[in-house]
């Protein structure tokens, strides 16, 4: 029987194998999935076990720090975490640090220092990325609308900061960016009709669109394809789903900018073993972005983002 | 016209033409297009779908808090089912029938344990919930939609027609029929007295149980019907959709003139409800209000209405 | 005990507890065709608890019953209904979202493959509201009705069902006025006529005796006496019901009462009372007689603070002022409604909680709460299985004690009673009477409305008349017969 | 031990060491460690301090859908408190103030326009959460916590200590506070007349108006005292946060005991409730259950656990 939660801390791996929770911000996003397909890979191949578990409801605060708690409480070797806030989870990170269950944070950043390392993509320099492409499609074309992901939420607002810089930059007028699409696709489409309506995209007013993650992509992504304006507008969003692949193939979608979910899940676990195995480990690491377009959707490397093979994983 | 002013759905009424006017002079080159007003329509079907239902739960004296979870899970299971290779209707056939399965499974509940609706209903929205999750494996269940989107969308496909996606048809025609249900069968009237005066409704022989357990039945096969409609919006399955869509439902419910302790409720008031809530939300986009003052609005809206139709009926005992 | 060769209803050995409460003991009745049975006794005999089981409310323990010849043991009040039963139940209730005429064909509308058809509604609801209630509309909405044409919406539902056999009546008149009583009856004789069998439950005996063939008497849920009504004198029957003799009423020395408490100048409300004038002296019962929908009730409530006054003046003794029943009952005015059900009582509180609501102290003690609660218990001879027992478990007329018995807890100075015995037994009546008696005695006033004129000549000391919210002045009760106020009340005096 | 039986948080409480025992049965390392316990004790504090004041609102026959709102604007104040400068227990205090106030207007618009309490609660919940975003720039607030997060912390920040977070023992405190309000002061035998029978209550010259007054603002002020609590552990004003509190808590008074019609409610059994909530929650964790797994055994064991109690409840009156 296992008394001390440090028990299963110790380097030499034991009887036991490490067991190593992983907390995502959600469960349902397809880029949830690859990070769970990226830490499986990582956990098959170093012969860990994990414990896979998010809030409930999408970007439900306080169930994640109930989790982190949680899982402290019960004594896990190691916790990787992708903070909802970058603030509110400081002190439950201590309190596990403090049990001894070392903590790698990946996704999202973390105001603390008490973590092992911190795994993830630039999300400012992802939303430069995509509106860049964005602004010189659409440059002399007219305005461009950022539809917002949800009042709070770190990364998304890191996204579409940096998108308004890159089309400020270009000098594209900004129609709106105070609208929000809440927590879950039908939300996010409900939110995406009005303001398409709102701004007289019909009309030719609207000449750009960046949504910046999943959910507001696909709610967008249908508004565009229900008001035929497929094409005719150039709509940057943010990561991959089969259906967001299929907009960019259809031609609704100018540009998807891709994260490296996949791999941020691999190397976040990876990290976490190196650090229980008494290895030295990076304080940061990035997992990078990329951004996909038609016309380089079958190069090998984008095809893997696109594509992530994740039944092999999660089956 | 004295009649006109007292049905129970002319105050929400009201305040849906009033918010229209005062948006369409806020926004008056978007809102009141065409484009925009059927949209706004087409937006309001789901919620008025569940909100039939939920009025003659809420007339009957109970709720339902499974809607949204019951919608979730049509919209998974029409996606499995197109996904096996159902046809279109046979799968939107079997969202509705699991709808109204759920229903009864609430409504034998709810009768024969003699438990609370709303116990029943708050553990059925848990497991509903959990049930969709389980068998979307946790992600959203992508489907050729085999032109069963084509029922929210706008006939001819194109935008500023006259005419109304079926969807919208079928919502209307729904509540016709449920309405002219209430006030003009026995079972209908029966809800009522259920509702009213539930022991006054057994010593006089009516079959409350049974009449509960329809009730539920209806109000889940509805729910499936606008679980369908989700999936033709979407085509998606996704199972975290539609959450807190009962509070949605409910409040335009109330607002249409239910109240909790049964009894009373009307359909055409429920349906104002549910525009209302649409209008204000579309309203604010078109205006470019920021959310939060978007929602200091719909508060402040739904009260004021509330407080403006309180002062109406009370003019009714005077009148 | 007289047998009935071909009885309509035959109960036999019936008995039904209430977890530790016996309410009936094996009970033998047998009902013919073509008779009123007057079933009689106490308050918590077991009389609504006997109509309850043979129309299908609950189901009996052990025992069996026959309904012309066949074995009746109804699962539910639907099928009770279908074997012909027709019923009336002690608290009247309504469905108050649908329409008077709906109300009346509840159960049994008239329809067509589903379709409800509203004409023969009407009709059908008309031609039984014409019986008892000529002056109800059918298509009036039925959440604003008062307790009396709640009482004869019932009624004109029981009417209503056309295949009916056995019509049982419990306590039909208790909220009634004369007028309303002399019809009923006409149609209760009408109905006997044709061969339908009548369970009449009353409390008064004089009604009894002019309508009843036959009685049976119930008295702690055991069956002691029945027989022919005629021959048997009302003192047998109350000795039967209460195992004692009851003296009659002596009829008192008139009292003069002392300083004005209360007193009213022109007083009006929204719609009822119009005009109201009277006073109120320390040591006095003052009566209103009235009938149905006069706007008694109105007046006690605009005195009460309950409704609002529109016009006119209230004194209680010389303080003017805005009234609130907070402010009246500190002002050591209490109310006991005639609506127990809907502002009498709370039915979920106990016993105890309901008989001292009005006067909490600041820190509430369950203990001195419930033996305050058991003195008045004694005092009222309420029949509960104790202060915690909710009051929703008692009988109709026991329930009305603990509404009354508030006001004794609260020591009022001035008690406004409106319909004080309603559902109260004959001794039990006798009780409230000498309670009046002595309250008066005590110095204190009383104002009683009640539509029993006898009870309002026995115990009053003047009485004043309501015709259609206007209060005449009030006329010491020894110049007043029970002609002389009917008169008056209908307005052809 | 009869009266144990028959008091209404017995078959609540019951459920809650059942639920416990299965937990520790299934993961016997985890599960029933102290430190698990303690956790659980404080994830249940916020739950619990609302689910004291919902139970007073729905006793009193209302009900409160604004606490999830009030909760989050809570932490909004106090992390705005706490940046300009104020002391932790200004802070703390302008919070519960500030729940206190939202509570006056609720009851306000109750009494005053005799609007119903869902329909007043609905609005200032939309409009509180719009406020709590306007007022936090729609971000989260970041603040110093000053010494506030230790209120929620564990004494010594030892895991393992056995005394509780401060938390706990004030959420404690205050529903043995208001039991005894509720079961030996004149208000509170007032609170459960008006919801047992309101013109009963009337007629007997209980003060309705002040009455309903006083139980939303004591249920605001308690969620203002559950959005300290909140803010404590977040240690960020979140205007986006606790989304659907209300239901939760609602949950936990109904499954305590209450009716949506008044006139019934514990506070003993509403804090059962709420811990039976959070036992599930975390011990599907500690099982490694998947989410959707958790959700349906939710469902199931809130189904169960209230037949059960039914059941109970109908021996009653044949013990
Ligand atoms: N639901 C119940 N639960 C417990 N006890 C009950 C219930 N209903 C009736 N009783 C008890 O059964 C006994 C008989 O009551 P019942 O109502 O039949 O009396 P009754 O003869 O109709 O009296 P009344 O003249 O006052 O109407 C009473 O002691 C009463 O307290
Ligand atoms: N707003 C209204 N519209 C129509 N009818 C009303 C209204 N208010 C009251 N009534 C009816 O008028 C009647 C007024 O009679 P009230 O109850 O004052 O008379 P009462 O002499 O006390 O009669 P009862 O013997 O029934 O107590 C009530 O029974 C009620 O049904
Ligand atoms: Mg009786
Ligand atoms: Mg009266």
């Amino acid at each position: 029987k296992r008394e001390a939660p440090a028990a299963g801390t110790s380097s030499d791996g034991g009887a036991k194998p490490l067991r190593i929770a992983v907390i995502p911000k959600g469960t349902t996003h397809e880029f949830w999935k690859s990070v769970h397909a990226g830490a499986v890979k990582a956990s098959r191949e170093l012969g860990v076990e994990i414990v896979w578990k998010g809030p409930l409801k999408e970007d439900d605060l306080k169930q994640q720090i109930d989790l982190v708690q949680s899982f402290t409480a019960q004594g896990v070797s190691g916790i990787v975490l992708a903070p909802l806030n970058d603030k509110a989870l400081v002190s439950s990170v201590k309190a596990a640090t403090g049990a001894k269950i070392p903590v790698v944070i990946f996704d999202s950043d973390l105001a603390s220092e008490d973590h092992v390392s911190f795994v993830a993509t630039d999300n400012r320099s992802a939303g430069k990325l995509g509106c860049a492409h964005l602004a010189k499609k659409v440059k002399d074309k007219g305005g461009a609308v950022v539809l917002r992901y949800q009042e709070g939420s770190a990364s998304t607002n890191h996204r579409e900061e940096g998108c308004l810089e890159a089309l400020k930059a270009e000098g594209v007028k900004i129609l709106s960016d105070n609208q929000y699409g809440g927590a879950t696709t039908e939300t996010a489409h409900k939110a995406s009709e009005s303001l398409l309506l709102a701004q007289g995209a019909t009309e030719g007013k609207v000449a750009g669109v960046f949504t910046p993650n999943e959910s507001t992509t696909f709610g967008m992504l249908r508004a565009v394809e229900k008001a035929n304006l497929s094409g005719k507008l150039g709509f940057v969003g943010f990561d991959a789903s089969d259906k967001l692949v299929a907009g960019v193939e259809g031609g609704a979608i100018e540009g998807l900018v891709l994260q490296d979910p996949f791999n941020m899940g691999y190397l976040a676990v990876k990290t976490m073993v190196q650090h229980l195995k008494g290895e030295k480990v990076e304080k940061r690491i990035d997992t990078g972005s990329k951004l996909v377009t038609k016309a380089n959707m079958n190069e090998p490397d984008m095809k893997q983002l696109l594509r992530p093979e994740l039944d092999q994983w999660l089956k | 016209m004295k009649k006109l002013w007292r049905a129970p759905w002319f105050g929400p009424l009201c305040a849906v033409l009033a918010v229209y006017v005062l948006f369409a002079l806020l926004a008056p080159d978007t809102f009141p297009r065409t484009a925009n007003v059927l949209t706004m329509a087409r937006q309001t079907v789901i919620v008025s779908l569940a909100a039939i239902g939920m009025t003659l739960v809420m007339i009957q004296g109970g709720i339902d808090l499974s809607v949204g979870s019951t919608v979730a899970l049509t919209t998974v299971i029409v996606a499995r089912a197109l996904d096996g290779g159902s046809g279109p209707w046979a799968a939107a056939a079997s969202g509705v029938a699991l709808g109204a399965c759920v229903g009864a499974i609430n409504g034998l509940l709810v009768t024969g344990l003699c438990l609370l609706p709303f116990i029943v209903t708050l553990g059925s929205m848990s497991a509903l919930r959990g049930a969709a999750k389980g068998l979307a494996n946790e992600q959203k269940v992508d489907a050729d939609p085999k032109g069963l989107d084509s029922l929210m969308a706008l006939p001819g496909g194109a935008q500023g027609g006259f005419l109304l996606p079926t969807g919208v048809w079928v919502a209307l025609a729904l509540a016709v029929v449920f309405a002219i249900f209430l006030a003009y069968t026995r079972p209908g009237r029966h809800v009522v007295a259920v509702g009213s005066n539930l022991e006054t409704a057994r010593l006089c022989g009516v079959p409350v149980g049974r009449i509960t357990l329809m009730v539920y039945v209806i109000a889940g096969g509805l729910a499936g019907l606008a679980g369908v409609m989700e999936f033709s919006t979407l085509t998606v399955g996704d199972p975290t959709d539609s959450i807190g869509l009962e509070l949605e439902v409910i409040a335009a419910v109330v607002i249409g003139g239910a109240s909790l302790s049964g009894g009373r409720g009307s359909i055409a008031g429920a349906l104002c409800g549910a525009l209302l809530l649409t209008e204000i939300k579309t309203g604010s986009t078109h205006v470019g209000l920021p959310n939060w003052v978007q929602e200091i609005l719909t508060g402040a809206i739904i009260l004021v209405a509330m407080a403006l139709d309180q002062w109406r009926e009370r003019g009714k005992g005077a009148g | 005990m007289a047998e009935v060769a071909d009885p309509r209803l035959e109960i036999r050995g019936l008995e039904k507890s209430f977890g530790g409460t016996r309410a009936l003991s094996a009970v033998d009745l047998s009902i013919a065709p073509g008779e009123v049975h007057a079933l009689l006794g106490e308050n918590g005999a077991g009389k609504s608890t006997l109509t309850r089981i043979v129309s299908g409310v609950f189901a009996a323990d052990a025992g069996s019953m026959r309904l012309d010849g066949k074995p009746h043991a109804p699962r539910s009040p639907a099928e009770a209904r279908r074997a012909g039963i027709a019923i009336v139940h002690q608290e009247p209730a309504i469905c108050p979202h649908l329409s008077v005429a709906e109300n009346v064909v509840l159960g049994a509308e008239p329809a067509r493959f589903g379709w409800v058809d509203r004409a023969r509604v009407r009709a059908e609801a008309g031609r039984a509201l014409a019986l008892v209630a000529p002056e109800l509309s059918p298509d009036a909405a039925s959440s604003s009705l008062g307790p009396a044409e709640v009482q004869l919406v019932t009624l004109a539902r029981a009417l209503a069902q056309t295949d009916c056999r056995l019509l049982i009546l419990d306590e039909p008149t208790a909220s009634l006025a004369a007028p309303e009583v002399e019809r009923l009856f006409e149609v209760v004789r009408r109905l006997a006529s044709t061969g339908i069998a009548i369970v009449y439950i009353s409390h008064f005996l004089e009604e009894v005796e002019r309508i009843a063939d036959r009685f049976s008497v119930l008295c702690d849920g055991r069956q002691v006496g029945s027989g022919a009504i005629a021959g048997t004198p009302a003192t047998r029957l109350v000795e039967l019901m209460t195992g004692q003799t009851l003296e009659a009423r002596r009829r008192r020395e008139p009292r003069t009462g002392g300083e004005v408490v209360l007193s009213a100048r022109d007083l009006a409300g929204t719609r009822l009372p119009v005009s109201a004038s009277f006073e109120l002296r320390k040591g006095e019962v003052l009566g209103i007689a009235g009938l149905v929908g006069s706007g008694r009730t109105e007046l006690l409530r605009a005195i009460f603070g309950l409704d609002r006054v529109t016009r006119g003046e209230l004194r209680v003794r010389a303080e003017l002022g805005p009234a609130s029943p907070g402010r009246r009952l500190a002002q050591g005015v209490g109310l006991s409604s005639e609506d127990r059900k809907r502002e009498g009582l709370a039915e979920a509180l106990s016993v105890a909680e309901n008989l001292t609501l009005s006067k909490l102290p600041a820190w509430v003690r369950p203990a001195r709460q419930a033996s305050a609660a058991r003195r008045l218990i004694e005092r009222l001879g309420i029949k509960t299985a104790g202060p915690d027992q909710p009051v929703r478990a008692l009988s109709g007329g026991n329930q009305q004690k603990v509404a009354l018995g508030r006001l004794l807890h609260h020591e009022v100075d001035v008690a406004l009673l409106d319909e004080p015995t309603r559902g109260i037994d004959v001794k039990s009546r006798a009780d409230v009477y000498a309670i009046i008696d002595e309250l008066a005695s005590q110095g204190k006033a009383v104002l009683v409305v009640s539509s029993h004129f006898p009870e309002l000549l026995a115990i009053c000391d003047r009485i004043a008349v309501m015709h259609r919210g206007r209060l005449a002045a009030a006329t010491p009760v020894a110049e007043l017969t029970e002609h002389r106020l009917m008169l008056d009340a209908a307005g052809v005096g």
